[in-house]
């Protein structure tokens, strides 16, 4: 298995990678470290892709010209493009993804002055029993 | 098959409608609420054009569906969609419910947030039916992926679209669950193309199967389907999974409450059934022993999902909680492993994406008559002051306990029929049961609740616009139509199962 | 030959320069000794590394493309440590109890003396 | 049990050292509200005898220390959970087929197709940018279609809230923040642009490379299907053109010529010709209708198809968009 690993070390990084990143995730309290944290997770995945799509002494999948200026298109000359592709795609996917969550952390900030989730909602049921006190209050006001 | 030129081109015309109309929804004015009409237009074209297809897919002589190549290129090498009469019910349903949901709570969407962010509402479900169409339609795991994301990223946008702190901090939780289902996912889609080279759903399944019997890869295809439907399972709620779902459809508006728990959750569950039955075939699952998996955990969804809701006291809580349960029927017929087991789920989801609907908007309408005040013992006696949201809540609650000549009988009943060929019929005899019986717990005190008189006699009646009502009794109409009439629904779902490997 | 061992030479000490960076970001305690050691020994260090790689490749298109690299990296990279070390000093509250600060005023009359 | 035994053996020890009959260490009942009724009987928690069982004990002890204990446990649990995935995950890659091989399941027909053939049929140099504006055209529509989902969430969620006045953000920065001193007091409100417009030395810079920068971007953006690069990374360095702007001369500046309507508007309308042009592609391709639009010679820059006026919508999108992110994260607006 060792030597199976060996051959495959690219792969064995992105996993390695994709653990981290899921440690980060489960072990950080502050929300913009989870955040770094999905990023590794998917950065490692494209990690992976890009891992699968390499064959040994192949070049980039742009063609190229031989000495005549003729365009060369035989297989054995060019990586396996599907995966740049995959890459790209999923390159844009996170950064719109990770966007929006920073937004919601930012408002999360702005709202209650805190990065961790648990501690907003600690304030939230604060800001909840407070609520709820003013209007019993303004009940009982009315019920007199 | 002779297929017809609008019926062939229904998958790609209407999911292709919808993002157009997601991208020019921007720049419409905002006057006399223009881009919600606008969207509502654009669903309602849909609800016509997938009726058709449809009616035309049921009529055909040999209904085996087709497949549609997007682009100039045949199937390895460009994307496809495939339309058969399950994806075409299924098509059906998700507007028809996503346009009621919307019609029937437009009158709260104005009450609640802005002009400006009524306008952004509307781009975001005009993308979230192009995502569900989408995820309904597609043949290519990719393109999958990339529209869960799309899916996803509406989805915890109308979450927040109201902003106070309850549904900031849902949205992120929501957001952060969401992503690291899609980060599963993604792997397990890198572990699918480095095993089979394909990212099309037929020829994955032609490659996986060739490499089962030379017993090749055991392992990481054992990891890329867990990896799978765990990654789905995050972002539909099953049992262990859920504990985000309660905050997200409890505490946003009434219309993003009834898109999420009545179509969002179910377009995953719909990916999974597609990643079990066209990528890895049902005999491959029950090799990798995926099946009984599935079956505990949606046994146990079903169980713990009445539990919690039994604690709720939060109107919106308590429904959301119901949602758990309700998913976890439908993981129990996936998890049967037979075709009518599917047919028998995919029942489900077709029942509850309109019953799920109709419970949030009564509720709406109800907690409107209360002051806007979502406490179950509040609402008391709000059934004289809105009859129509008090019948339909009654009618969703009667379906969800599984009352006969209600839409949710149907299910149960197809899903104990389907449990009775397999060799776990005792246990999902015995999960239906108490759950109903916990739903009953927990459904019939709310009933009781809005018929008590007494406390809250100084309420005034408010005078909900007609859109509310009519949907509400369309919603109503069509729960009964499909609790009296399940057999021709069920053949129909089965037909499409049948050709849909 | 020679010109693989210019080139060795120059990458060499561009490495040592840039590892010195590094262990520098680590060992300094304040952010605006960090900024510091990293816009110094970063700069220097692109300057011998992209120098060597230019001896490799000899005078073609793509040394001619590594010289605007290092052109585009000398423009930007001092300004870059401007700007973080000017928001450390607009943003830190505690910076007084670490280094002396001084005023524009405070040095002018500093020079009349 | 405890306190009955203390107090006896402190009788007991005063009574031999003759200190009198009361223990002074002896623990006062808490004294009883007057107000109760003669037919309750005290709280049996507060008596003094009273022994505090085990399940009460538990229930002290977990909510002095339950947080942390659950705290701990949850730590030590995710990191088992997270070795144990790193670990089938090693078992699963020592599985799959070995790195770099040409006899690799994914080195299939569908990349022959895209290789050999993939020129010829798409016109584009760069077999990437044909394979996925042109053969799996789908999946890259749903993509931009990502992108404008996150922009306008982005948006919605930070661009039309009802803003709070900026002394409210103060106050919960000084909250985070304590022990700040008044002397640089307007520095960390890094959203004031008074800042922003007086570094002459950013200034000079910007001046250099923004022009330089544009070019390189609408170079990156128009060949794309000749070199690596397309609209996506053309756009991205457009956009660090504009954000550089905004950051030397200030948002005023660049606010002048990119307003959010602007924005929406030019991400809308470029994203419905993208539209319009792949709907028209893919709806002449499933119905086998020739879509007529040329190809041209390979190499050229007019070449393959609708790849280029792609590439130049998709780069007008993803540079408003990035911009747009960077403008509501730091001014809450664009």
């Amino acid at each position: 298995m060792f030597t199976k690993l060996l051959l495959n070390h690219y792969e064995a990084a992105a996993v390695i990678l994709s653990g981290i990143g899921l440690a980060n995730l489960l072990l950080q309290k502050n929300m913009i470290k989870k955040i770094i944290g999905l990023n590794i997770m998917d950065t490692a995945a494209y990690l992976f892709l890009a891992a699968k799509g390499w064959v040994a002494g192949r070049e980039a999948p742009i063609l190229l010209q031989d000495i005549n200026g003729e365009w060369i298109t035989r297989v054995d000359t060019y990586v396996n493009p599907v995966p740049a592709g995959l890459v790209l795609t999923g390159i844009v996917v996170s950064v719109s993804v990770t966007a929006v969550a920073l937004s919601l952390t930012l408002k999360l900030y702005e709202k209650y002055g805190t990065l961790n989730i648990d501690e907003a909602l600690l304030a939230m049921t604060e800001e909840q029993k407070i609520h709820e006190a003013i209007s019993e209050h303004a009940n009982e006001e009315i019920a007199i | 098959m002779n297929l017809d030129f609008i019926a062939y081109n229904t998958p790609f015309i209407s999911i292709f409608l919808m993002m157009a109309a997601a991208i020019i929804t921007p720049i419409i004015p905002q006057e006399k609420r223009l881009p919600e009409k606008f969207s509502c237009l654009c669903i309602f074209i849909n609800i016509i054009l997938s009726g058709y297809l449809v009616y035309f897919l049921a009529t055909a002589p040999e209904n085996i569906g087709f497949n549609y190549p997007v682009g100039h290129f045949p199937a390895p090498w460009g994307n496809e969609l495939r339309a058969g009469l399950l994806e075409a019910v299924l098509a059906l349903i998700f507007c028809v419910a996503m346009f009621l949901s919307v019609t029937g709570n437009f009158y709260d969407t104005v009450n609640e947030i802005s002009a400006r962010r009524r306008q952004i509402l509307s781009v975001l479900i005009n993308l979230l039916t192009a995502a569900l169409l989408a995820l309904t339609y597609t043949n290519d795991i990719f393109t999958a992926y990339v529209f869960i994301e799309i899916n996803t990223i509406a989805a915890c946008a109308i979450v927040a679209v109201k902003e106070t702190g309850g549904t900031i901090r849902a949205a992120l939780r929501y957001m952060v669950m969401s992503l690291v289902g899609s980060g599963i996912i993604l792997l397990s889609i890198c572990l699918l193309y480095g095993l089979t080279g394909h990212l099309l759903m037929q020829y994955m399944r032609l490659k996986i199967s060739e490499l089962v019997k030379t017993g090749m890869y055991d392992l990481p295809l054992l990891v890329s389907v867990a990896f799978m439907t765990s990654g789905l399972a995050v972002k539909s709620a099953l049992y262990p999974f859920c504990f985000w779902l309660p905050d997200a459809h409890g505490n946003s508006i009434n219309v993003s409450s009834a898109i999420l728990s009545g179509l969002v959750l179910k377009g995953h569950i719909f990916l999974i059934i597609k990643v079990f039955f066209r990528v890895f075939g049902l005999d491959v699952i029950s090799a990798l022993r995926m099946d009984i998996v599935i079956f505990i955990l949606g046994c146990a969804a079903i169980i713990m999902g009445s539990v919690h809701a039994l604690k709720q006291s939060n109107i919106k809580r308590l429904i959301a909680w119901s949602s758990v349960a309700q998913v976890g029927y439908i993981f129990l017929g996936l998890g049967l492993n037979s075709e009518i087991g599917i047919a028998a789920a995919c029942l489900h989801i077709v029942v509850h994406s309109l019953i799920k609907p109709m419970l949030f908007t009564s509720a709406g309408g109800l907690s409107n008559m209360a002051g806007h005040n979502k406490n179950l013992h509040d609402l008391a006696g709000t059934f004289y002051l809105n009859k129509s949201a008090g019948t339909a809540f009654i009618v969703g609650a009667c379906s969800m306990i599984g009352i006969p000549a209600f839409a949710g009988f149907a299910s149960k009943f197809a899903l104990t029929a389907a449990s009775f060929e397999s060799n776990l019929m005792i246990f999902a005899v015995a999960a239906l049961g108490a759950s109903s019986l916990l739903n009953a717990l927990y459904y019939i005190p709310a009933v009781l609740v809005i018929f008590a008189r007494g406390k809250n006699n100084n309420l005034e009646k408010i005078k909900l616009p007609l859109s509310f009502h009519v949907s509400i009794w369309i919603f109503i109409a069509l729960n009964f139509l499909i609790g009296l009439a399940f057999i021709p629904l069920l053949n129909l779902i089965t037909k499409g199962v049948s050709v849909f490997g | 030959m020679l010109r693989v061992i210019f080139a060795g030479i120059f990458l060499l000490s561009g490495l040592f320069i840039l590892g010195t960076a590094t262990f520098g970001i680590f060992r300094f305690s304040t952010m605006l000794n960090r900024v510091h050691v990293a816009a110094k020994c970063d700069t220097l260090g692109v300057l011998l590394i992209l120098t060597g790689l230019i001896i490799v490749s000899g005078l073609n298109i793509f040394s001619f493309k590594l010289f605007m690299v290092l052109l585009f990296l000398w423009l930007s990279n001092p300004v870059a440590s401007h700007l973080t070390a000017r928001a450390e000093v607009r943003t830190n509250p505690n910076l007084y109890d670490t280094c002396d600060f001084f005023t524009l005023e405070e040095l002018k009359q500093d020079d009349n003396n | 049990m405890n306190d009955e035994i203390k107090i006896i053996w402190l009788k007991f020890f005063n009574w031999v050292m003759g200190n009198g009959p009361r223990p002074e260490n002896e623990i006062i009942p808490p004294e009883l509200p007057p107000d109760l009724p003669f037919t309750r009987t005290p709280d049996k928690k507060h008596s003094r005898f009273h022994e505090i069982t085990i399940s009460e004990r538990l229930i002290q002890w977990l909510s002095l220390h339950g947080l942390h204990v659950f705290a701990n446990f949850y730590n030590i649990l995710s990191i088992i959970v997270c070795l144990l995935i790193i670990a089938l995950m090693l078992m699963t890659v020592a599985d799959l087929p070995p790195f770099g091989d040409f006899h690799n399941p994914a080195n299939n027909e569908v990349v022959e197709r895209y290789i050999k053939a993939g020129a010829r049929e798409t016109g584009a140099e760069n077999i990437v940018a044909g394979m996925i504006l042109d053969y799996r055209a789908f999946d890259t529509f749903g993509e931009s279609a990502v992108l404008f989902t996150g922009a306008i969430t982005v948006l919605m969620i930070l661009g039309t809230s009802v803003k709070k006045d900026k002394s409210e953000l103060k106050r919960l920065h000084l909250k985070t923040h304590s022990g700040f001193e008044d002397r640089n007091f307007l520095a960390f409100a890094p959203s004031l642009h008074i800042y922003r417009d007086d570094d002459a030395i950013l200034r000079g810079v910007a001046s250099l490379s923004i022009p330089v920068i544009i070019i390189m971007g609408c170079v990156v953006i128009i060949s794309g299907h000749l070199t690596p690069g397309g609209g996506f990374s053309g756009g991205a360095i457009l956009s660090t053109a504009l954000i550089l702007c905004a950051n030397a001369y200030g948002f005023i500046k660049v606010h002048e010529f990119f307003s959010e309507r602007t924005f929406i508007v030019s991400s809308s309308s470029a994203l419905s010709i993208y539209a319009l042009a792949k709907g028209y592609s893919f709806l002449t391709g499933a119905n086998h209708i020739n879509s007529g639009i040329p190809i041209g010679t390979i190499g050229d820059i007019f070449s393959a198809g609708l790849i280029l006026p792609l590439n130049i919508c998709v780069g007008i999108v993803v540079a408003g968009t990035l911009y747009g992110f960077y403008a509501l994260f730091s001014e809450g607006e664009i």
